[in-house]
């Protein structure tokens, strides 16, 4: 029984794994579109 | 080819005026040897067993770190817009100074090979197949580290990036092979014997010097 | 638009098969008959390595693609290729080595071929990653980069062959970790490949996009700058 | 119409997302002494590098005496010079030999006779077997120039060639370079500072915000130097 330890170790580490790097794209993506948002205020801000 | 000439004398002639490249490949290379030699002394260890890896480490670590100064120095001097100015290709300049390193860190090999003997009481094995297999190895670590520092030398931090990208490529390839050839010649075997295996070592060599030769432009170029 | 749906196509499709594959690998197929459960760990282990392969391939023809025409694009895929490589390779070691604890008592089997090379492709990346971060300006890091990862690439072949001369000096039992494999286990693996390939492919377009937006990002702010707001 | 020596049209250069050069166009004809200004970091490094092809442009083409640059033609260099505030030169060597280093590379005949009379003409004869590292930077830039008229070219770039000399030193130059201008090779300068190097120029221009902005012929030099001052101010804003 204990070598089913590693099975689920294994798998947990692989989707956490993959999970955690779609979770931090996400946060860039996120992160550069609040600055593009910013940046069009003060676009915008410039011309009126 | 008269510009590789040019280089390969240049490259000789700074390198005996300033002996940056001397001085940190002895200086080096005996400092791993003594640390290994007196770090084992503790242990009671079969010597012939460990000879060939340490030499190959003194080697691959000596001849890393003074390939640093190679294109670094060029940089520095503010002499490489010199060379880029010049009509001649990049690759004549990497043949000219592959082989000026060639030249200078074979013969303080050679040096640190007697250097060596006299730390470790190893039965002298050899030596014509010794210094064949120590030449083919030798090859192939100038080739790749003279275009690994070509890279390194235009990176911010180049004496640690060195290493870190030198040791991935060079590693698995020319020292393990090198390491276990060299460790048969200690146990005994002629050049006749590691014949086949000193013939794949050469063909890598001849790999890296074409890749570095193919691909020096786009390094050198700003 | 059309860059978009691709997008979300490809994502779709990656979290089915990615359903699909951990359903056959967990329930579908049988225990091993010696290594009992355990052995489930195979499939994702072949699989990540797998991506970790195709990853640094992509990144070498993307880089020699970028020295030919000097677009920038190749690189940003060369670059993206690689981040995502590393990740998928690390996850291959950490499964390797779990699988070879469970089987063979030992954390890492020096003389399997496979982990052996995946080691290899593993500190590659990693020097082709610590290159990028210390570059100095745009163009040379993409110049180095391409050049460096076009050596990695040369050399794995090179250091599977030298692999085989100091096999051949120190012959150790070579650990099998193929071993027979049925119909149906061999299925669970074919979809556990596919269905990584198209995550591979659906992350890769997201980066991409990310680093092109960064980009176009730094180009206003450069134009801002000007506008000295 | 003096025969066209360089012929620069709309050359863009950007390094990453920051535009150094859009557009720049220029023409120098035989014999002319060409003097470019500009503030600090408006781009006249990059441009002296591209028309002297150490350095690729993004777009445009470059036509040096009569023959289109494309990226990796090596054999125009050999009618090229370029000289800058680092003089190229190996500290270990000494002046002779360096000299003989770059007469192996530009594959120069009669070498030892070339060199001597060159080290005679800056003035470095006596100081030949020196090693360079022990040089001033008045002489370090006097062996520049002769390195950079070693293979004899025909057009010769200078970036910033009066950094860091005194007053003799500039002479000295200046008088080698209007020689030189008599045999009819042809200069091209950039400099930021007005006073070194403008009395000797035949055409002078400004470069700003990546462009040739104004450009004057010979006697009209006297406008030059407020017209500098107010591009300058309109720069800084």
């Amino acid at each position: 029984m204990s070598e089913l330890i590693y099975l689920y170790a294994a798998y947990t580490i692989i989707w956490t794994g993959v999970f955690l790097y779609l979770l931090k794209l996400h946060m860039t993506q996120r992160r550069i579109k609040s600055e593009i948002n910013r940046l069009r205020e003060i676009i915008d801000g410039k011309k009126t | 080819m008269n510009a590789v000439k040019a280089i390969f004398i240049k490259e000789l002639m700074v390198e005996f005026r300033n002996k940056q490249m001397i001085n940190s490949y002895l200086i080096l290379s005996l400092m791993i040897i003594a640390s290994f030699r007196f770090a084992f002394s503790v242990i009671d260890f079969s010597l012939s067993q460990f000879a060939s890896p340490i030499l190959w480490i003194s080697f691959f670590f000596g001849g890393m770190f003074s390939l640093s100064p190679i294109y670094k120095r060029e940089i520095e001097q503010g002499t490489r817009e010199g060379l880029l100015l010049a009509p001649i290709s990049s690759s004549s300049i990497y043949l000219g100074k592959l082989l000026a390193n060639l030249l200078i860190i074979f013969c303080l090999e050679l040096f640190i090979m007697l250097i060596f003997f006299v730390f470790f009481p190893v039965g002298i094995p050899d030596i014509f197949s010794l210094i064949t297999i120590v030449a083919i190895g030798t090859i192939g670590i100038v080739s790749l580290g003279n275009i690994i520092s070509a890279i390194s030398s235009n990176l911010s931090q180049s004496e640690v990036m060195l290493p870190v990208l030198l040791v991935p490529v060079l590693l698995f390839t020319v020292v393990m092979s090198s390491i276990s050839v060299t460790s048969n010649v200690f146990a005994g075997a002629y050049l006749l014997d590691i014949m086949q295996e000193a013939r794949f070592i050469l063909a890598f060599d001849v790999v890296f010097i074409a890749v570095g030769y193919l691909l020096i432009d786009y390094i050198l170029e700003n | 638009m059309l860059k978009n749906n691709l997008k979300f196509a490809v994502f779709g499709l990656a979290v089915i098969f990615t359903l699909i594959s951990i359903y056959l690998a967990l329930i579908y197929t049988p225990p091993h008959e010696t290594m009992g459960d355990v052995q489930r760990i195979f499939y994702f282990h072949v699989a990540s390595a797998w991506i970790s392969y195709l990853a640094f391939g992509i990144t070498f023809v993307a880089s020699l693609l970028y020295l030919k025409s000097k677009d920038y694009k190749w690189d940003t895929i060369a670059f993206s290729s690689a981040e995502i490589g590393i990740i998928f390779c690390t996850l291959g070691i950490i499964t390797g080595s779990l699988w070879a604890k469970s089987v063979w008592g030992v954390f890492w089997i020096w003389e399997d071929f496979k982990l052996f090379v995946t080691l290899v492709l593993w500190l590659v990346f990693i020097a082709y990653l610590a290159l990028r971060a210390n570059a100095k300006s745009r163009t040379s890091k993409a110049n180095l980069s391409a050049v460096f990862s076009i050596i990695g690439f040369v050399c794995i072949p090179i250091s599977l062959g030298a692999n085989r001369i100091w096999q051949q000096f120190h012959p150790t039992v070579i650990a099998s970790s193929g071993g027979s494999l049925q119909a149906s286990m061999a299925l669970a693996l074919v979809f556990a490949v596919l269905a990584f390939t198209f995550l591979y492919m659906s992350l890769l377009l997201i980066r991409v996009d990310i680093e092109i937006m960064k980009e176009k990002l730094e180009k206003i702010k450069q134009k801002l700058g000007g506008l000295n707001v | 119409m003096r025969e066209k020596v360089l012929e620069a049209s709309n050359i863009y250069k950007s390094f990453g997302c920051l535009e150094v050069l859009n557009g720049v166009n220029l023409t120098i004809n035989r014999g002319d002494r060409y003097i470019l200004f500009g503030s600090n970091g408006v781009g006249k490094t990059t441009l002296v590098k591209i028309l002297s092809t150490i350095l690729p442009a993004d777009s445009g083409d470059l036509i040096l005496f009569g023959k289109k640059i494309k990226r990796g033609s090596k054999d125009i260099k050999t009618s090229i010079g370029f000289m800058s505030h680092e003089p190229f030169l190996y500290n270990e060597l000494s002046a002779w030999e360096n000299l003989n280093f770059y007469c192996n590379i530009y594959s120069v005949k009669d070498k030892k006779k070339r060199i001597e009379s060159l080290l005679k003409e800056v003035g470095l004869y006596h100081r030949s077997h020196d090693r360079v590292g022990s040089f001033s930077r008045g002489m370090k830039q006097r062996l520049s120039l002769a390195r950079a008229i070693l293979h004899s070219p025909d057009i010769i770039f200078l970036d910033e060639p009066y950094a860091g000399l005194d007053i003799r030193a500039q002479d000295i130059l200046n008088n080698l370079i209007l020689s030189l201008n008599q045999e009819g090779k042809t200069f091209f300068f950039i400099t930021h500072d007005i006073g070194k190097g403008f009395d000797i120029a035949n055409r002078s221009g400004i470069l700003s915000k990546g462009q040739i902005v104004y450009e004057v012929e010979g006697e009209e030099k006297k406008t030059f130097p407020d017209k500098y001052r107010d591009i300058l101010k309109e720069e800084t804003g």
